[in-house]
């Protein structure tokens, strides 16, 4: 499935958006998330978004969900 | 409609008060937040913001539907830019009409904290020395 | 100057907005007071604003000063009009400007609210069939 | 001595400025006043603002002083 990433998400992943395979639950999504990106783990917080919704952990992922990862956010 | 949202290159405080104002309404309250042009004693040089767009609206259309449905206003308007920024330059405008200006004003207060805690917008601060993602760390 | 105060037979918010805002100021509160096409179930025709002018800007200085000098308030801008106005049209404008949001607000309602209670202005109402001084009587 | 006159206390006087003579404070210019127009009785609240503040009912008045009559406001 495919991650969308944005802000230093994005920087720390070095890409708009990336591929996770295997991944069923929104828990699970950031338990491959840190292991892959590790510099993950020192954000403020981490938010997983589906179909433009805050998701919550135990949210379960299909394959054409929009899933994009939400770091600290700081409009206005 | 009594909502208007839009997050765009450039906004204008007059954009929002156009929408919001109706001779039903006595009271306007507006925020309009600028680029400082020091943060945290460092000289800020310019400003990025990115948006995940489609989430952003969807959340700033919660926040407005909010106002309307709980807080007693009649119209209100949110928007906000992408891109590039330098200091000064206005990056959000919300405005809000009320037939009583202390609605008008709770809930523009209201707009302005929720926007800042739910709305996937971000902003990368430039400086002499680098640059920062804002509020990303602890 | 910190303060703009005018009274005159037209304003608007772009005229305080570009006095307040500054790179050093992240958040600006604005108040639009506009006239009302009904009041009390009664349809207005027009309005008549007097004002005792000198006493009137005196009073709005210490509104003004009263925000910068206790409520954190950077700079200030109160204006309102005198003369006919008709349903629809902006009869005060109030913009406050502070490193924090929070005081730009408390300021921007301070400081209409004062102003409704102390600042020498007087509002008559026409309707199809007369006309009263607004608050006049009890 | 001169006295302003403004919105509805203008009207029940039918001019924008009055003479009283013989007055020394601002309580006994309001006595005046209520005996001369006995409509400014009804109004919600009658303040005298002496050289454009406002003045207390035991404040001196002076033939150079700036005195106006100021009914209830209603700006904004």
């Amino acid at each position: 499935m495919r991650v969308l990433l944005f802000g230093i998400a994005k920087d720390i992943a070095g890409a708009p958006f990336i591929m996770a395979e295997g991944i069923t639950t929104v828990a699970e999504l950031k338990v491959w998330l840190y292991k892959q990106y590790p510099a993950l783990q020192k954000l403020r917080s981490l938010m997983i978004a589906v179909n433009k919704v805050y998701a919550a952990d135990v949210d379960v992922l299909k394959p054409e969900d929009e899933i994009a990862i939400i770091p600290p956010v700081s409009g206005g | 409609m009594n909502t208007l949202l839009q997050i765009n290159n450039s906004i204008t405080v007059q954009q929002a008060l156009d929408f919001v104002q109706t001779p039903e309404c006595g009271g306007v309250a507006v925020f309009v937040g600028n680029v400082r042009n020091v943060t945290q004693q460092k000289k800020v040089t310019k400003l990025l913001f990115e948006c995940y767009e489609p989430m952003a609206l969807l959340e700033m259309e919660k926040i407005a539907q909010h106002t309307i449905d709980k807080m007693g206003i009649k119209k209100i308007a949110i928007l906000h830019i992408v891109g590039e920024k330098l200091p000064g330059d206005t990056v959000v405008v919300i405005a809000a009409a009320s037939a009583h200006r202390a609605a008008a004003f709770a809930a523009c207060e209201y707009a302005i904290d929720t926007l800042k805690e739910t709305v996937p917008i971000w902003k990368k601060e430039y400086f002499e020395d680098g640059a920062v993602w804002v509020a990303a760390h602890p």
